[in-house]
């Protein structure tokens, strides 16, 4: 057992890599495309990694510091994350917050570094980037209270591992969505918009437009190259590997005990989780940045009306 | 000995009026003044008895006065002697209104000066109605040539609403007077000694009816020289036109010696069983006085009526105390002590930002504390002074009334009293920063800091800063440490009004 | 006691001293840093050792003063006080020692060292006063120092203002705290204002408790700078000179909250509504400061809104706490208490090192616009260093000490969430604290990016120089201490049990029972925490290797094509900040003044010339409140000017009406 | 007695009116010296028996002072300071008259609400103390002269040493001490003042002497 939790970062690490891959295969697929192929991040970071790196002369350490502090956070939190019912190696009470603010701290340093270049481009998009988080915060930790309440309500005293991830989380069965489907529902879709503007993707943020004007994410790592660029590229997996598995973890409720199929059931819907991330960008166009907050301030009513209907039922 | 206080400063008076040499005249005035303080002294160590079959005795209350009077006079004497020193006795130009005007004879001022002495400590002394009325008119005629040192329209015309204000006023006082004779009539052609002590003595068999009038009368008349709005309107000007250690023992001295006359009045109402009548007079009359005042401090443009308007504020604060009673008692003779020193202390200070700049208007003077060093730093510690912040003595007085003022449940007048107080803080602080801070350049003259520097120089003469610099001390001191025997004296003092 | 009596004495002593030597600048400066330095240490120890073992001490001497009597109390919520006020006063006398060098000759530092001083000890008095007079004695001694500190530059206009203002709102603030205690000896009766006495009369307080209670935080709300009280605050710190400003705003405003705690020892069993009122204070202040800094173009004035922030974090702390005492909840209690305990002292530190950073900006490049800076991080590297632990350390983040205290407090809003009595409570905790977050991070990275980052801006960025050797200790110092709490956090917690007791009025075992799952959650954070500045320590390092044998070149920053980019096309602070003072706009009111293009009959200009952008916001309570207030009055003063009209007719007309109303009155 | 009382306090009351009434300032001074004579004739008829002798000497300093040198002393001062012979009125002659007319009522009203303790010669002493006073007030108020000031200043003297002589005789002689030292005060405080006016401003209309204001 405890093997399999120290097994789960490892997981993430070999893993993560691969949702973007899918993501963009399907996206090739529905465009009626033969697109890159699955492993593509994979090929980029061992490519990147053995490149040299150019720096301008504006940088300082902080810009080269900002992918490593981001990498290692987004690896910290690994260690507090449960994956579906299996626990994390590390789990403690609050560690919920814990993941928010490591999040936090990677955003951080990946802003800093951007504004370390001085360019008006990246400016802008670490400007976008913090206003939207700030708003995408308040989302995240009360979606997650929401959770632990309904997870609480099972009966079963989370005992010391009180609002910790895996505690929430071994506690998520079929019971507690037949107990109180509908918010589990709503809390799901504020995750839902959590995952897609946190990991920058459609409706919020085009990963793959070249308009630095549009862009949020990206522009803030284009001055980036090198193994540099290789670590934004991977903490960026990362990110959306930890996102999506709160979500996974909450839509795929199977808590069979067995380490291994609750992992991999969970992984299965992370993968999943792709897929229709995948989708949504194939049919959806981005939002313009002026409704962007208007989303995630509804995402916000949706997470608390969640947390009320928990409460008073 | 009791005798001494008063005709010492009287005889002094005369023979200033007629020695030639200043120096000697000077020596005489402060002679006189350090002999007056001895002799207060010693009251305080051994009590002198009744003279006149009573009608002068020095009880706690007057005690209390009279050393007042006697601390600010030796300050304002010795200020007085830098002043003449550095004052130019030709004819000279007026810096307000330019037309040339000359001061009156130095003679004339330091006799004066000496009857003023003499008549206040009258005023502590006399127990006798009569007496103390003759006695209040007396201090009027004295300071009257004061005030009109400068020969010149504004002091003249002070000196003539002064005159004409408090001569109506002690008229009144004086009906007053009779009123009480009416009232301590008890029968055809026989009747109480007007003497404080009689009268409390034989307290029931005065006619209520006529007693109540009279202490309206009493008020009315005495509260006019105490600066009791709406009685006040001659104090601003009175203040403003005075030199500076006139004003000093005008609001100083002189109110106080006014407040005591209208305790003694309380006093006798107290015993009679009107106090509950009195007090609400002087209550009414203090927020009055209180409010006007703050009117008045808030965008006051010379800083010479600001200091006599906060007088005013002051002596509402007196009536306040006195109106509520009780502990507020102590509070009230504490704070005339408080304000007694600390006013005098800013008028002095006043005068030498007054030589310095030559200008009384708060929006010309700037920089203070740089350009006068002892000066600035003395006016902005005056100011928190009198606005009763701690460490200094106003601000435990204050807090004992209003702890009194709670403590009777009377929340209304609480408040009113802190909110007032605190408007009076931000007009003041609004004009006594801007006088203080910046850099000193003078707008009104554009003359070289060359020239300011030795004008500053000669504004602060040793004998211009020594006496502002201890009263000020003074005022500290009381606020961290009140010494027992004070304390004690302002008790009996307050058991003496509280029967 | 003792120990700390005498720290506090050789405080003032060494202030006087400095005074003494007056105009020669240099001896006063060392004798005045010296001063602050050893005797805040000195009275550290005791406190540190008084906070740790939790008992109370007390001395009593006798002080002819009404009501007075010279009665000092020290027991474990004055020592947590003690131990911010006692660190910060010597590290800024330390950093005070090499700023206040440049003002030799022109200044008094003479005067300057010995308001400092005595700032640093009526601080402390105030933290161990147990009588009323005597407290409110410190308390406005420590008013008036600092307000002459703040005014210590008053050539400036903007100084002057800046001191009335302060001047004014914290002599109002005492008048409601001469209430406040006059009230409590009332209720206590037998004349005295000791708070012994205080202590023993819960049960008389009755209705008297709501008042008290509102008066406390009306009147120390406006020292701490509870939103609307708040106004002095981004006026007076940008005033003063930085160490006096990270002195005020690192620990004098915390003397306010040590008030309310204080008070509330005194008022028995809590009410509902005080827990909910400063639930409601910490909210609006959180989050309404941290937007009013995030639209700043100060960067002091910026960090001094900051304060408001954290102090509002402070209040939801103890909003909580008092919610959980209210509904015995204990562990609401502890957790709210705990962290807004801690907050007071992890603000104390990371705003005492971001206020030194901008002290050594303005120090060393000569302005405090955040806009005409830049690419600093080359001139002033252990600033910068500096500057950016405070940064994070500030925005909550891990591993430093600010996730630690807001750790505690959203704990206590997860478990209120938990209950439907504290469910909303502790929801809209969670939302302000995330939000509040969320905001401070984009706040912190705007002020250190553009600051510290990038090219310079203008010629001030451009020749700046690095502080001086005491200066970068004082910062290097709290930095230490920033991430010192951060990565010890479970012993600071557990030391922190006697305090959280005293103001919850909670048993201490208790109170380490509940503490103890935190603080063990705290560890794993430590440990996490920890491993974490190991790998990227690794990481850093295995970086460097890969990179070492390749081909890094140095470009110019890659602008998408364009091919001469130049220092002014950087993104400033207030394009940075745009996005969410547009979303805020309804808050902030900010106003711009944007060039026409176009001739005054609204043609297009095809050339036009020189345009100027620039936008302010002003603080809306200043600006919309206090300020017509006044100008009301003053305009209802001088109505009533006509009443002195000069006419000696007039006058007596005064007297003789007075009197028949009175006689009228009299004989009706 | 009692009669002869009542017609003096009679007369006493028309020479106020005529006070307010006239325009001439000479005209003026005349009547407050009859006021002043008339008030020197008080004593003489309320006085009781065993202080007779100082009510003869009273009366006599009182007519004296208030009935000739006063006046007298006025007069030269109008000379001195050659100024223009009219009151000039702040407040119109018959709507003064009117306000007299008011005051009298007030004061009779006070004699009403404030019964006397002891037996008084007459009942109407009080009410002329007071309607003195009312006047003097009024007259001070009402004009614009310093001279005329002075003058309103004497009748209001006047008012209260008739109450005086009528109530207080009984008290020892600090009475007229006070009343001569207020005398004294009025006159020469006042007259050397209103000199030094004239001499300053080479007017003495109190009412342009509004140079000192807020």
């Amino acid at each position: 057992m405890n093997f399999g939790r120290l097994a789960l970062p490892v997981l993430a690490l070999a893993l993560a890599p691969l949702l973007p891959g899918i993501i963009n295969r399907t996206k090739a697929v529905i465009g009626g495309r033969d697109g890159q192929p699955l492993l593509q991040l994979y090929y980029d970071l061992a490519k990147l990694v053995r490149k040299g790196a150019v720096y301008s002369h504006t940088t300082s350490w902080v810009f080269r510091a900002g992918p490593v502090v981001g990498l290692v956070s987004a690896v910290a939190v690994l260690a507090v994350l449960p994956l579906g019912g299996t626990s994390a190696p590390a789990g403690f009470s609050g560690d919920l917050i814990f993941m928010a603010y490591m999040l936090g701290l990677m955003r951080f340093f990946t802003v800093i570094a951007a504004l370390d270049t001085g360019s008006a481009f990246e400016g802008m998009g670490a400007s976008r980037e913090v206003q939207f988080s700030a708003l995408a915060e308040p989302v995240l930790l009360m979606a997650l209270a929401a959770l632990s309440l309904a997870a609480r309500g099972s009966g079963a005293s989370l005992g010391g591992g009180l609002f910790s991830l895996s505690a929430i989380y071994s506690h998520l069965s079929i019971s507690t969505w037949m107990r109180s489907g509908p918010a589990l529902l709503l809390v799901a879709g504020a995750l839902w918009v959590v995952f897609l503007a946190e990991n920058s993707r459609i409706p919020f943020d085009d990963p793959n437009t070249h308009l630095e004007l549009t862009m949020i994410h990206e522009v803030m790592v284009l001055d980036h190259s090198g193994p540099d660029f290789a670590m934004i590229l991977y903490g960026a997996s990362l990110k959306m590997w930890i996102l999506g598995a709160l979500l996974a973890g909450l839509l795929v409720p199977v808590r069979s005990g067995n380490i291994w199929i609750d992992t991999g059931a969970c992984v299965f819907g992370l993968f999943v989780l792709a897929v229709l991330t995948g989708v949504v960008e194939s049919v959806m166009a981005r939002l313009r940045l002026t409704r962007v907050p208007q989303l995630l301030v509804s995402a916000g009513f949706l997470s608390t009306f969640a947390l009320a209907l928990i409460i008073w039922s | 000995m009791i005798l001494l206080l008063v005709f010492l400063p009287l005889v002094a008076g005369l023979a200033a009026w007629f020695i030639r040499s200043n120096r000697l005249r000077r020596l005489l005035l402060i002679a006189v003044a350090l002999i007056h303080l001895g002799l207060t002294g010693l009251a305080w160590i051994d009590r002198p008895g009744p003279v006149f079959s009573g009608w002068l005795l020095l009880d706690d209350l007057g005690l209390l006065f009279l050393s007042i009077v006697s601390v600010l006079f030796l300050a304002a004497a010795s200020y007085a002697v830098g002043y003449f020193q550095r004052e130019d006795w030709g004819k000279r130009q007026d810096f307000e209104d330019g037309f040339l005007f000359t001061n009156a004879r130095e003679a004339t001022f330091t006799c004066c000066l000496l009857f003023f002495l003499a008549t206040m400590s009258l005023v502590c002394l006399s127990q006798d109605f009569g007496l103390l009325w003759v006695a209040v008119e007396a201090t009027t005629l004295a300071s009257a040539p004061l005030i009109y040192f400068h020969r010149h329209r504004r002091s003249l015309e002070a000196t003539w609403k002064y005159l004409m204000i408090c001569s109506v006023g002690i008229g009144l006082a004086l009906l007053g007077n009779f009123f009480l004779a009416v009232a301590s009539t008890i029968g055809p052609n026989e009747s109480i000694p007007m003497i404080v002590g009689s009268l409390i003595a034989n307290a029931p068999l005065l006619h209520p009816l006529w007693l109540k009038v009279a202490f309206l009368f009493l008020v009315v008349g005495y509260g006019t020289k105490l600066g009791l709005a709406p009685m006040h309107t001659w104090l601003p000007d009175a203040h403003s036109e005075a030199p500076s250690m006139v004003s000093s023992l005008l609001s100083g001295a002189l109110l106080n010696c006014a407040f005591l006359a209208v305790l003694r009045g309380l006093q006798v109402c107290t015993a009679a069983g009107q106090g509950q009548f009195a007090q609400e007079v002087l209550l009414g009359f203090g927020l009055v006085s209180m409010t006007i005042a703050a009117v008045f401090i808030v965008g006051q443009t010379d800083f010479k009526r600001m200091l006599a308007y906060s007088s005013i504020e002051h002596m509402g604060i007196l009536a306040l105390a006195v109106g509520l009673g009780g502990a507020a008692y102590f509070g009230a003779l504490f704070h005339a002590v408080n304000h007694s020193l600390t006013k005098a202390m800013l008028f002095l200070v006043a005068g030498n930002i007054l030589t310095a700049y030559k200008t009384k208007s708060a929006q010309e003077v700037r920089g203070a504390v740089k350009f006068l060093p002892i000066s600035g730093v003395l006016w902005f510690a005056g100011f928190l002074a009198i606005t009763g912040s701690p460490p200094f003595g106003p601000f435990l007085s204050e807090l004992i009334i209003l702890k009194s003022a709670l403590d009777q449940g009377r929340i209304a007048i609480a408040v009113a009293f802190l909110l007032l107080l605190s408007v009076i803080f931000i007009g003041m602080a609004a004009i006594v920063l801007r006088m203080c801070q910046g850099t000193p350049v003078l707008e009104s003259t554009g003359e070289s800091l060359q020239v300011e520097t030795s004008q500053a120089r000669r504004a602060e003469s040793a004998l211009a800063v020594i006496p502002p610099l201890a009263l000020g001390l003074g005022v500290l001191v009381l606020g961290i440490y009140l010494p027992p025997a004070l304390s004690g004296l302002i008790e009996h003092a307050a058991k003496v009004i509280g029967g | 006691m003792l120990i700390v009596l005498f720290a506090i004495g050789l405080l003032f002593l060494s202030g006087f001293l400095a005074l003494s030597v007056g105009r020669n600048g240099g001896v006063a400066n060392l004798l005045g840093g010296c001063g602050a330095f050893s005797g805040s240490l000195i009275g550290l120890v005791e406190a540190v050792e008084i906070l740790a073992s939790g008992r109370t001490e007390q001395i009593r001497w006798a002080w002819s003063v009404p009501y007075g009597s010279f009665l000092v109390r020290i027991d474990a919520l004055s020592a947590l006080f003690l131990i911010p006020i006692f660190i910060l006063c010597a590290v800024c006398g330390l950093y005070g020692y090499g700023y206040m060098k440049s003002f030799c000759g022109c200044k008094n530092l003479g005067a300057y060292w010995f308001f400092f001083n005595g700032l640093a000890a009526s601080m402390a008095m105030v933290a161990v006063a147990a009588n009323g007079v005597l407290f409110l004695m410190s308390w406005e001694i420590m008013a008036l120092c600092s307000f002459f500190l703040v005014t210590f530059e008053h050539e400036e206009g903007s100084v002057q203002r800046a001191g009335w203002i302060y001047l004014a709102a914290t002599h109002i603030g005492t008048a409601f705290l001469l209430v406040l205690f006059l009230m409590l000896g009332h209720v206590a009766g037998n004349g005295s204002l000791d708070f012994n006495a205080f202590l023993g009369s819960h049960g008389k307080m009755g209705g008297y408790a709501d008042v008290v209670f509102l008066l406390a935080v009306i009147g120390f709300g406006s020292k701490a700078g509870f939103v609307p009280f708040h106004i002095w605050l981004p006026e007076a710190h940008p005033a003063a000179p930085s160490p006096v400003s990270a002195v005020m705003s690192g620990v004098m405003l915390k003397t306010g909250i040590y008030g309310i705690l204080r008070i509330l020892t005194f008022l028995g069993p809590p009410h509902l509504w005080w827990g909910y009122l400063l639930l409601g204070i910490g909210l609006v202040s959180g989050i309404l400061g941290v937007l009013m800094a995030i639209a700043q173009h100060d960067l002091k004035r910026l960090l001094a809104y900051h304060s408001v922030e954290n102090v509002g974090i402070i209040a939801l702390g103890l909003g909580l706490g008092i919610l959980g005492v209210v509904w015995h909840l204990p562990v609401l209690a502890v957790l709210g208490f705990g962290g807004g305990l801690l907050h007071v002292i992890n603000h104390a530190l990371f705003k005492g090192l971001l206020f030194m950073g901008a002290g050594s900006v303005q120090h060393g490049a000569g302005t405090r616009q955040i806009d005409l800076l830049g690419g600093l991080i080359k001139r002033m590297p252990w600033t910068c260093v500096t500057f950016l632990i405070g940064a994070v350390a500030i925005c909550g983040l891990p591993p430093l000490n600010g996730f630690v205290s807001e750790f505690l407090i959203y704990m206590g809003g997860f478990h209120g969430v938990g209950l439907a009595r504290s469910a909303a409570a502790g929801a809209v905790l969670i939302i302000g604290l995330a939000l509040i977050g969320g905001l401070a991070a984009a706040c912190f990275t705007k002020a250190f990016g553009v600051v510290f980052l990038g090219e310079p801006r203008s010629p001030y960025g451009a020749d700046a120089h690095e502080a001086g050797l005491s200066m970068r200790v004082a910062m290097l110092l709290l930095a230490a201490g920033c991430v010192g709490i951060g990565l010890f956090s479970p012993w600071v917690v557990k030391l922190m049990g006697h305090a959280v007791a005293e103001s919850g009025a909670i048993p201490y075992e208790a109170v380490q029972g509940f503490l103890a799952p935190a603080s063990s959650a705290l560890l794993k954070v430590a440990v996490v925490s920890g491993c974490f500045l190991f790998v990227v320590l690794v990481l850093c390092l295995i970086r460097a290797k890969i990179l070492s044998g390749r081909t890094s070149s140095s470009e110019g920053t890659w602008d998408c094509g364009y091919f001469r980019p130049t220092a002014r096309m950087q993104y400033t602070a207030s394009s940075f900040a745009q996005p969410v003072t547009a979303m805020f706009e309804a808050i902030l009111r900010t106003r711009s003044h944007t060039p026409s293009f176009s001739d005054p009959r609204g043609a297009p200009v095809f050339f036009p010339d020189a345009a100027l952008f620039e936008s302010h916001t002003e603080d809306f309570f200043l600006k919309s409140v206090y300020a017509p207030l006044f100008m009301a009055v003053k305009r209802f003063a001088l109505k009533f000017r006509f009443l002195q009209a000069g006419r000696v007719q007039f006058y007596i007309l005064y007297i003789a009406l007075t009197l028949f109303v009175l006689l009228i009155w009299c004989l009706r | 007695m009692n009669l002869f009382t009542d017609v003096v306090i009679a007369v006493l009351i028309l020479t106020n009116l005529r006070l307010i009434a006239s325009s001439r300032i000479s005209a003026c001074i005349y009547a407050v010296a009859c006021q002043g004579v008339l008030l020197g004739v008080l004593p003489l008829l309320v006085g009781s028996s065993h202080l007779m002798v100082r009510a003869c000497a009273l009366s006599g300093v009182t007519v004296m002072l208030k009935g000739f040198f006063f006046p007298w002393l006025l007069l030269r001062a109008l000379k001195s300071a050659n100024v223009r012979r009219e009151m000039e009125p702040l407040v119109g002659y018959t709507s003064s008259l009117m306000i007299g007319a008011l005051l009298l009522a007030t004061a009779m009203w006070f004699g009403r609400q404030l019964p006397l303790p002891v037996p008084a010669h007459s009942p109407m002493v009080l009410p002329l103390a007071m309607f003195n006073i009312m006047v003097g007030l009024f007259v001070i108020v009402s004009r614009a002269k310093a001279i005329t000031q002075v003058l309103g200043y004497l009748v209001m003297e006047n008012g209260i040493y008739a109450f005086g002589l009528a109530f207080a005789l009984s008290e020892p002689s600090l009475v007229e001490l006070g009343i001569l030292l207020d005398a004294f005060m009025a006159v020469f405080v006042m007259g050397i003042t209103i000199f030094h006016i004239s001499r300053e401003f080479d007017h003495m209309d109190t009412d342009r002497l509004t140079a000192l204001r807020d």
